[in-house]
């Protein structure tokens, strides 16, 4: 059996497409949009919502960059800028990184990767879309009127004594907000062990699948104790009585212990998507079955557990005591371990394979480079003697970017890329997808490895002003960030271009195994017309044979 | 000719009523069976509940912070709350619960009268708890237990509290406050499901073959039991034995 | 960092505690960049030797290895291990003060820094400490959290409102150091950064002398005699209250039968919250001085404490301080315990009734 | 949802139970114990009363497996929050914060 270069052979569209019933051309309508309880139709729903956000939340850190240029600062207040960085934390952390690969891929993609017809809840799959997005609108209203600036942290005593801030609707947009990811979640969790075609057992799941079913259970169990934080936070500030403001008698160290309970397992509710993907992503272009599968599977769950059990690495500074420390970073380093399984597994993968370097793949290739580091350098962190130095330093922050945005978005955008065919049924331009995904790599090293720098002499992070040394790095930093920017803002224009002008591809123009790549591209509204049998595991890429073929 | 085909053409019933939130049908596409759908349906609600299990959890958590840092005067708290009112309360709760799982018994063995009547039963014994809340609140309010709102300084120090640990009074009675109130919230929740059950239950949507919103609805409201039976020894019994 | 001969790429190393954190640092840059450097080259090396030629095959499945799989998943435990160790060892010695360490009492608060020395010197923004000589930091906010940062040291201590928490250095180098404030605290937070001066003993002494407003001790003790604590906490024997004479630093005996070390937020709680922990054989009547006692005060008060040796109580009848004389200054660990044999405690109570 | 009827006698007897432990608790509670006594007391009866209701009530017992992987699954979360966030409160006050210690 022999392939040749990359498309492989893709069934030209012999009828006519638009007599081809999908998803899309089923019904028509704004109504038929906004009522729907197709998964799919409500990926594209948050696909459009979360870029609006990423914009968003991208324009405001665009002016902290520049205004960072030289070090009294160059274009903004002090208010100003706080309020930025605040709008900048909130919008992407809540609103996009932890929302945006589930949500959207997963919504997308799961249900076909599993054989099944919808998720099992499509009404509350829908409920939780509003609830998205009318957190988002309510967060918006609060930052553009009187904004926020307590860092998306928001830190008691600060954020219970700002007086003139909005505060208190921030809190409730990201109350909302979580119960949207909940809902996601349970979902997720629910279709994965109910929902399964027939012969898809749990070692025959994707890869994506083990890791939006681990996502998910952080979600259940993690977005409860943020929201009931959040809520006490919002009531300490109306009512005037001390949970977490010492001055009434509470501890601000509680607040932080239920802040970081969600938001360090929230760090892994944005990469384990990304994970997933790459898992996905990398086998399909190496023609190679994925590495230790069992293993990455299981490390998946592996993070979900033991990301529960380090959140006070966020706080050895802090004031906990001694003991609480030590027991800290113990378990910190343990979380280290599946991640680095991982690594070696993607690593190993691509030995003797056959490597094509279509867009999806160079996005992954550069997500495993930037997750390595970042994971590598989260060790650092991890070890009580260097974090007493670098906490909450610009070596964290570019630490958290390197997995989060080094990590997360460029599996995101892989991922995008990979499955925009399915979803839209075009193609995109090759040239431009891969030269995006070269701007992008060489931006975020730029703009990034500098702070890595600036962080370890010590310049202190939410800083609008900094001593003159630190500026050969900032002004690095910030012409990094200028080429990222360009980088994110093509694939804006060359997706857009596909969606009318992109050639038509076939069902599969990866030739990829997963179930999601046996049904037509775009998907009919009931995902398959018979529901499929499951044979094999997802990756079996030495035969070629789908999942779905006997 | 159906109101539906009055006010909407063709088109526009596929694109409001195919596939989007306002579709209808018992069996949703995606099962292969009502079973299916009932066993999914109960297990979503089991997850659902172990996200509340963490919601109620951080509250419990707060609380056993502050005992941690003084248990003396979380104890002068707790004293003052009405524990009396709190054990009826759990009384009539427990009983409800019984009475929800009569209902579904009865529904089991099609009896779907009797269903009903339990149901009635069960929905009344949910007012039954909110009145007695009610009542408690009131007190609460008449003897100055909302702090931020109606709360007295000087009563804590007569009754022995040192003036610079009433900020943990106050941190109790608010968490108290808080967890009761979010506790009657879902009781609320509750009473309105289970209403609408003994409805549907009346016109014979249920049976031993189908029966899974009821179910649900079950589980919803034993659980708010469950709360409720960790609440009331937390905030209620913390001091008494000091009578 | 200000000092002549920086480097862009890294900060002075200014403390002891500086050259272990760099230390940890280089082997935790060697581990991670050698296995960074490693998958990154083997990534490269597959992705070149393996790219997909026209014509080529599908590859043939590699069986994966178990063995494999558990050598790099327990491996990664024992560097883990080590770097655990090690971190935990420099964290553990810079969270433990030597015992002769200088007390300095630092305030954070929106947007400056306060320092008082022991000899009562008092700075905003700066902080002068002598070379070689250990020094802590004791710190407060009095407002939103804070942080204590001197990259110079690579030490690091959120400063909270209504605790205590601290920080130990010692200077290897002098020079000018800045000082950052970490945590956010609103509007002005990177304007709250100050220098500390790292000066020859011979130039510190000079400064001290030169910058003298007599100690802090002293301080304490007019602010002991403003409020009035003497008239519980006297020397005579029918006293009210514990004497508070070698308090500092001894084991008090609570009522409820425990015993704490009468540190400096022992002292500080027994201020502001007297019924917290009340000493054995002793009542509760001291009223809170929470709202009329300024964390400075209290400040001066812990110094006085510190100092207050045997038989040095002010005499009851005595309410304003003595014109000149400064009590000696005593900067290392006082000894000893409570002269009467009573458990000490700074609250006012009666005799404890048999 | 679970296809085995249980008698409505169990139902009955089980309540009877809880009523019991209700009493209990409040009994043990007016007993002159040291507090942690108090809470490790109510808290071990809520539990009682709480896996009743949730085995029989809410048909634990007949549940399939993957009902009480969610059950042990949230007890587990429970814990880990408490006994975690508590290794900083217990130990407060532990270490004396001064110069030697």
């Amino acid at each position: 059996m022999t392939i040749a270069t990359l498309p492989p052979p893709a069934p030209l569209p012999a009828e006519p497409p638009a007599e081809r019933s999908n998803y899309l051309n089923v019904s028509y309508g704004v109504v038929s949009w906004l009522l729907t309880k197709d998964h799919k139709r409500i990926a594209i729903l948050y696909l459009i919502s979360v870029t609006a956000m990423f914009f968003l939340g991208g324009a405001a850190i665009s002016i902290v960059r520049l205004h960072l240029i030289t070090p009294q600062g160059a274009l903004v207040s002090a208010d100003t800028y706080n309020r930025l960085f605040t709008m900048h934390g909130v919008i992407m952390v809540f609103f996009f990184l932890v929302p945006v690969a589930p949500a959207v891929l997963g919504n997308f993609c799961l249900p076909l990767m599993i054989g099944a017809k919808d998720l099992a809840f499509p009404r509350i799959n829908l409920l939780s879309w509003y609830l998205y997005v009318v957190g988002g609108a309510w967060t918006l209203y609060a930052m553009l009127t009187e904004g926020v600036d307590t860092g998306w942290t928001f830190y008691a005593p600060y954020s219970s004594q700002a007086t003139h801030y909005n505060v208190v609707p921030t809190l409730i947009g990201l109350v909302l907000a979580g119960f949207s990811s909940l809902f996601t979640g349970l979902n997720f969790i629910v279709t994965t062990h109910w929902l399964r075609a027939p012969g898809l057992t749990w070692f025959r799941l994707p890869i994506f699948v083990w890791a939006m079913y681990a996502t998910s259970f952080i979600s259940l169990l993690a977005v409860p104790v943020l929201a009931m934080a959040l809520i006490l936070l919002m009531l300490e500030r109306l009512l005037h009585i001390g949970i977490f403001d010492p001055a009434l008698g509470g501890d601000p160290l509680l607040f932080q212990h239920l802040f970081w309970f969600y938001s360090h397992p929230a760090v892994y509710i944005m990469i384990l998507p990304g994970m997933g993907i790459v898992s996905e992503v990398i086998p399909c272009f190496a023609r190679k079955a994925l590495f230790g599968y069992k293993f990455v599977a299981c490390s998946s769950l592996a993070i979900a557990f033991l990301s529960f059990l380090v959140w006070a690495h966020h706080m050895f500074v802090a004031g906990i005591t001694l003991y609480a420390a030590l027991i800290f970073s113990c378990l910190s380093f343990l979380v280290a371990v599946p991640s680095a399984i991982k690594v070696f597994n993607w690593t190993a993968t691509l030995y003797k394979g056959s490597i094509a370097f279509e867009t999806p793949m160079l996005f992954c290739l550069g997500f495993v480079a930037l997750f390595t580091s970042g994971g590598l350098t989260g060790l650092f962190l991890a070890t009580l003697g260097v974090d007493m130095h670098v906490h909450d330093t610009y070596f964290v922050i570019a630490h958290f970017h390197f997995i989060m945005v080094g990590g997360m978005v460029m599996a995101y955008m892989g991922g995008l890329h990979f499955w925009w065919p399915k979803m839209t049924g075009r193609m995109y331009s090759q040239w431009w997808s891969r030269l995006a995904a070269l701007i992008i790599f060489v931006g975020f090293f730029l703009t990034f490895l500098p702070q890595f720098v600036v962080g370890y002499n010590g310049m202190p992070r939410r800083y609008y002003q900094y001593v003159p040394e630190f500026q050969v790095w900032n002004v690095l930093s910030s012409a990094g960030a200028s080429i990222l920017a360009v980088g994110y803002l093509l694939p804006l224009g060359y997706l857009f271009y596909s969606l009318r002008y992109g050639p038509r591809t076939g069902d599969n123009p990866w030739g990829a195994t997963g179930l999601e790549w046996q049904t037509s591209s775009p998907p009919p509204r009931d995902n398959f017309a018979v529901t499929p049998t499951v044979y094999r595991g997802p990756y079996e890429y030495d035969t070629g044979k789908a999942q779905n073929e006997p | 000719m159906s109101l539906r085909d009055t006010l909407f053409t063709p088109a526009e019933q596929t694109a409001l009523f195919d596939h989007t939130f306002l579709a209808r049908e018992r069996l949703e596409e995606q099962y292969a069976s009502l079973p299916h759908q009932s066993e999914t349906a109960a297990f979503g609600m089991w997850v659902f509940l172990a996200t509340e299990v963490m919601f109620f959890g951080t509250l419990f958590l707060a609380v056993g912070a502050y005992w941690c840092l003084d248990p003396q005067t979380i104890e002068l708290a707790s004293l003052e709350l009405n524990w009396k009112i709190g054990s009826i309360n759990t009384f009539v709760l427990l009983a409800s619960s019984l009475m929800m799982v009569l209902a579904i018994h009865a529904t089991q063995l099609n009896q779907q009268k009797q269903a009903y009547r339990y149901l009635l039963i069960t929905a009344g014994l949910g007012i039954c708890f909110l009145g007695f809340k009610a009542v408690e609140y009131y007190i609460d309010y008449r003897e100055n237990l909302i702090p931020g709102f109606k709360f007295d300084d000087a009563e804590w120090i007569a009754r022995g509290v040192d003036a610079s640990r009433i900020g943990y009074v106050k941190i109790f009675l608010f968490l108290y406050w808080v967890m009761t109130g979010f506790h009657a919230l879902h009781v609320t929740i509750g009473i309105i499901a289970v209403s609408v059950m003994a409805v549907l239950t009346r016109r014979g949507r249920y049976s031993r073959e189908y029966y899974s919103p009821l179910d649900v609805t079950g589980l919803y409201w034993h659980f708010v039991d469950v709360v409720w039976i960790f609440l009331f020894p937390t905030l209620y019994l913390l001091g008494t034995h000091t009578l | 960092m200000l000092e002549s001969g920086k480097s862009a790429w890294f900060p002075p190393e200014g403390s002891t505690t500086a050259a272990h954190v760099d230390l940890l640092l280089y082997f935790l840059v060697a581990v991670t960049a050698s296995v960074g450097l490693l998958v990154a080259f083997l990534m490269f090396y597959f992705c070149i030797k393996y790219r997909r030629r026209p014509g080529a095959g599908r590859p043939a499945k590699t069986n994966a290895s178990h063995a494999l799989e558990w050598f790099w998943t327990i491996t990664p435990m024992f560097i883990f291990a080590v770097m655990f160790i090690w971190g935990a060892v420099v964290y553990v010695d810079a969270y433990h003060a030597p015992a002769d360490a200088i007390p300095i009492y630092g305030i954070g608060k929106q947007w400056m820094w306060k320092f008082q020395h022991p000899e009562g010197q008092r700075e905003i923004n700066t902080l002068h400490v002598p070379l070689g000589r250990p020094v802590q930091v004791l710190l407060t906010s009095e407002d939103v959290i804070h942080s204590f940062f001197v990259p110079g040291f690579r030490v690091h201590m959120d400063v909270l409102p209504n605790r205590y928490t601290s920080v130990w250095f010692q200077a290897t180098r002098p020079g000018d150091y800045h000082l950052f404030c970490s945590q956010y605290c609103g509007t002005n937070h990177a304007g709250m950064i100050g220098t500390v001066v790292v000066m020859e003993q011979a130039d510190f002494e000079n400064w001290l002398s030169l910058h003298a407003e007599g100690s802090l001790a002293l301080e304490g003790r007019k602010v002991f005699l403003k409020y009035r604590c003497i008239s519980c906490h006297s020397a005579n024997s029918g006293a009210r209250a514990p004497v508070l004479e070698g308090l500092y630093g001894s084991t008090a005996r609570l009522n409820t039968g425990k015993a704490v070390v009468a540190d400096d937020a022992y002292i500080r709680e027994s201020i502001l919250d007297p019924g917290a922990k009340i000493a054995a054989g002793w009542e509760n009547i001291m009223p809170t001085f929470r709202g009329q006692v300024s964390e400075e005060e209290i400040y001066a008060l812990i110094a006085y404490f510190r100092s207050l040796k045997r038989g040095e109580t002010p005499r009851r009848v005595e309410d304003y301080p003595p014109p000149t004389a400064t009590p000696p200054i005593n900067t290392t660990a006082p000894d000893g315990r409570a002269s009467d044999g009573r458990a000490s405690d700074s609250k006012p109570s009666q005799p404890a009734q048999p | 949802m679970s296809d085995k009827i249980v008698s409505t006698s169990t139902y009955i007897a089980v309540l009877a139970i809880l009523l019991v432990l209700t009493v209990l608790t409040v009994g043990v509670s007016f007993l002159p114990l040291p507090p942690i006594g108090h809470v490790i007391a109510g808290l071990t009866i809520a539990a009682l009363k709480a896996s009743l209701v949730v085995l029989v009530f809410m048909h634990a017992m007949h549940s399939p497996r993957l009902t009480w992987c969610v059950i042990v699954a949230c007890i587990v979360w429970l814990l880990i929050m408490f006994s975690l966030t508590y290794s900083d409160y217990l130990t407060r006050g532990s270490l004396p914060q001064m110069p030697g210690h």
